[in-house]
């Protein structure tokens, strides 16, 4: 099979096979913080992707390429911390500096991409898994668009969820949660979609 | 004046912050390295016993360069059983993680069992209940090797390279016609 | 390369990571909000249901309450 | 500086039930739902994470006057990894089992909200003493918060629990309810299940948290009631009383 067959399947299964929030449990907290407006869960899941294929590209050749060879892999997290947190800032520098439309819209997010486990967390797992460089950008690309899709489609459900007639007790949060389970089942249901390949 | 006296302490103590948390993990690690690698060793030694029934005696590893997957190469000796055998270790990743394993043979270079060492696929459970525990309680091991389809495709097929490709370096160490 | 050649240079760099964040960490602190932005921190919509202590904006969460109490008083 | 009594007891008790930091506060939720598959991990997770935010808190605390205002949070940002890298390398080489059953969590607990939360909001302004205790009181707190929703994931999905598996230094036991296997719903074992938990639980609290409120609202105005019923006798009675005199 052709490596752009592999990339393209690899991207598709972090997408939604293996979805990162509904499967990973990666970024729960903006998943269930953010996802109130559809407009605010978009600026989010933008900025995630954004960091994410970016700290990608930084954090694995850094590991690869210098502290593997130097015989300090245990110093990855502290690498990989500090990669993410000043890309958020430059980011968030360069944005707040050149472009107030788009800082109006994804402004408030930024800060708190430093603290999503999403971005460190596929990070990390290239490294830890031992992925090839185009498997890890694979895997990058596809969690992150997983991610986007999945907090817009739960806070266009969430925002019926507003208006549904729901017991008291399951007002906000536990029936946004139930929701999340059942979406979890669904996702479920592709699992083994590339077995015939 | 204050100004920059301010900027010198404040660069003093995050320096100090970073040369503390440095050498700590220093430390930490002189500490925990030895055991590390015990635990890898052990982990091995289990893997041997999961494929040899007992405990077997297991020489040092000697490297094998030039293949894709197989890496280095063990000789078994059991006792009141005749002959060497030989034992593979196998390192393999394809796009959903790395896959580490031994590989044994008897010493009619038949396929005599595997034990994984370390499995960081993504689908490893899946792997793990529909790929490798079949092929480890099966009678006839080489025929469950072949059939990879069980949901987790692209580890089984890898863990189906690694094997063959164990195999011919055993029939080349160990030549037997 | 010897290792002790790569140990120098993962440091080197580890360090150069760490400068890098605390300064653009300063500088981002330090610029102005663009003109037209300045407060969309404080918009109850957005920051609503979480609780997040490590967000930089959480400090003007309280200034969400007295938004709300004002709503509500009138 | 005068301390008052049960202080430290409260500041204690806080973390566990007001401001439990995963069932009140909804924070840490990532590692809550991905590591509750057993109650055993839910204990390994729950102790790795009170060990690092001990430790966090304790030295933020400890440097609170020497760290400028401006710079607070890269620097905590370092010394948390410190020490979770450090715990990483601790289970790794003493806990092996549980390090790879919870696998790149440990290192998530870099970005949990909770640790830095309380380092920003706690630690930065408090003694050393009462940053302790609050550490402890979150870490515990969060712990049996795990423990919860590990108890009803492990319960219902498997039908028992089993121990020795990820603390290898205890013996193995399977404590496995007769008959349960042909009821067990393996759904809560998997990523769904953990939603539902959580979803759960949280709306149980939410009906306590409702039917205190609609008890309280209801104390007051039966309480308002008989204010207005006493004021109405009274005012019956001054009128029986005119009209007596009358």
């Amino acid at each position: 099979m052709s490596d752009f067959v592999t990339f393209i399947l690899a991207i598709i299964s972090a997408m939604l096979i293996d979805n990162v929030v509904l499967s990973r449990f990666y970024g729960i907290c903006p998943f269930l913080g953010v996802s109130k407006k559809v407009k605010s869960s978009l600026g989010m899941g933008i900025a995630v992707v954004f960091v994410i294929l970016v700290a990608t590209c930084v954090c694995w050749p850094l590991y690869t390429y210098i502290l593997e060879p130097a015989g300090i892999p245990f110093m990855d997290t502290v690498a990989y911390i500090l990669v993410i947190a000043s890309l958020v800032q430059l980011v968030g520098l360069f944005i707040k500096k050149y472009s107030p439309s788009l800082y109006k819209s994804l402004g408030i997010y930024l800060p708190l991409i430093t603290t999503n486990c999403a971005v460190l967390g596929v990070v990390q797992t290239n490294t830890d898994t031992g992925l090839r460089f185009i498997d890890a950008l694979a895997n990058g690309l596809g969690t992150s668009i997983g991610f986007l899709v999945i907090i817009v489609v739960f806070s266009c459900i969430r925002t019926r969820l507003e208006s549904a007639n729901t017991p008291k007790a399951f007002k906000g949060l536990p029936i946004a949660l139930i929701t999340a389970a059942i979406m979890a089942i669904a996702l479920m249901g592709l699992q083994g979609l590339f077995a015939g390949i | 004046m204050a100004n920059t006296k301010r900027y010198v302490i404040t660069a003093i103590t995050l320096g100090l912050i970073c040369a503390a948390s440095g050498a700590l993990i220093g430390v930490t690690n002189a500490i925990t390295a030895k055991r590390i690698d015990q635990n890898e060793k052990d982990n091995i030694q289990r893997g041997f016993a999961e494929i040899y029934g007992q405990n077997p005696v297991v020489s040092d590893p000697k490297p094998i360069e030039g293949k894709d997957y197989t890496n280095q190469v063990y000789t078994v000796e059991i006792e009141g059983v005749e002959g060497v055998q030989y034992a593979f270790r196998a390192d393999g990743s394809n796009m959903y993680g790395k896959i580490s394993m031994l590989v044994g043979f008897d010493s009619l270079n038949q396929f005599k069992g595997m034990s994984i060492i370390a499995n960081t696929q993504t689908y490893a459970s899946t792997l793990n209940q529909n790929y490798i525990d079949k092929i480890k309680t099966a009678e006839n091991k080489s025929e469950k090797i072949e059939d990879v389809k069980c949901g987790a495709t692209y580890g089984a097929t890898l863990i189906r390279d690694m094997i063959h490709e164990a195999q011919e370096v055993a029939k080349q160490i160990n030549p037997k016609e | 390369m010897t290792q002790t050649e790569y140990l120098i240079v993962a440091i080197i760099i580890l360090v150069v990571l760490a400068v890098t964040f605390i300064v653009s960490f300063v500088l981002y602190k330090r610029t102005p909000k663009p003109k037209g932005c300045e407060d969309i921190e404080i918009s109850e919509e957005k920051c609503a249901g979480c609780n997040n202590e490590s967000c930089a904006f959480y400090k003007e969460k309280d200034s969400i309450e007295v938004l709300k109490n004002k709503k509500e008083e009138k | 500086m005068k301390r008052e009594k049960g202080q430290t007891k409260k500041n204690f008790l806080k973390g566990i039930i007001q401001e439990n930091p995963l069932l009140v506060s909804i924070l840490g939720t990532c590692p809550a739902l991905a590591t509750t598959k057993s109650l055993e991990a839910a204990i390994g997770m729950g102790i790795l994470f009170t060990i690092v935010l001990l430790c966090s808190n304790v030295l933020v605390s400890l440097l609170r006057k020497l760290i400028p205002d401006e710079i607070r949070t890269p620097a905590y940002i370092v010394i948390i990894a410190t020490f979770v890298t450090m715990v990483k390398m601790f289970a790794n080489a003493f806990l092996p089992e549980l390090y790879s059953t919870l696998g790149v969590f440990i290192s998530l607990i870099v970005v949990n909200c909770i640790v830095l939360g309380r380092a920003e909001a706690y630690a930065s302004k408090n003694t050393v003493f009462d940053s302790f205790i609050d550490g402890l009181g979150m870490g515990v707190g969060y712990t049996m918060a795990l423990c919860i929703m590990a108890f009803f994931r492990e319960l219902i999905g498997t039908g028992g629990f089993t121990f020795g598996q990820i603390f290898t230094f205890i013996p193995y036991t399977a404590l496995i309810i007769p008959g349960a296997e042909n009821f067990k719903i393996s759904v809560f074992q998997n990523p769904a299940g953990a939603f539902i938990v959580f979803g759960l639980i949280l709306a149980v609290m939410a009906f306590y948290k409702n039917r205190k409120a609609e008890m309280k609202a209801w104390e007051i105005k039966q309480a308002k009631l008989k204010a207005a019923e006493d004021a109405k006798k009274k005012l019956e009675a001054q009128k029986a009383n005119v009209g007596g005199q009358q």
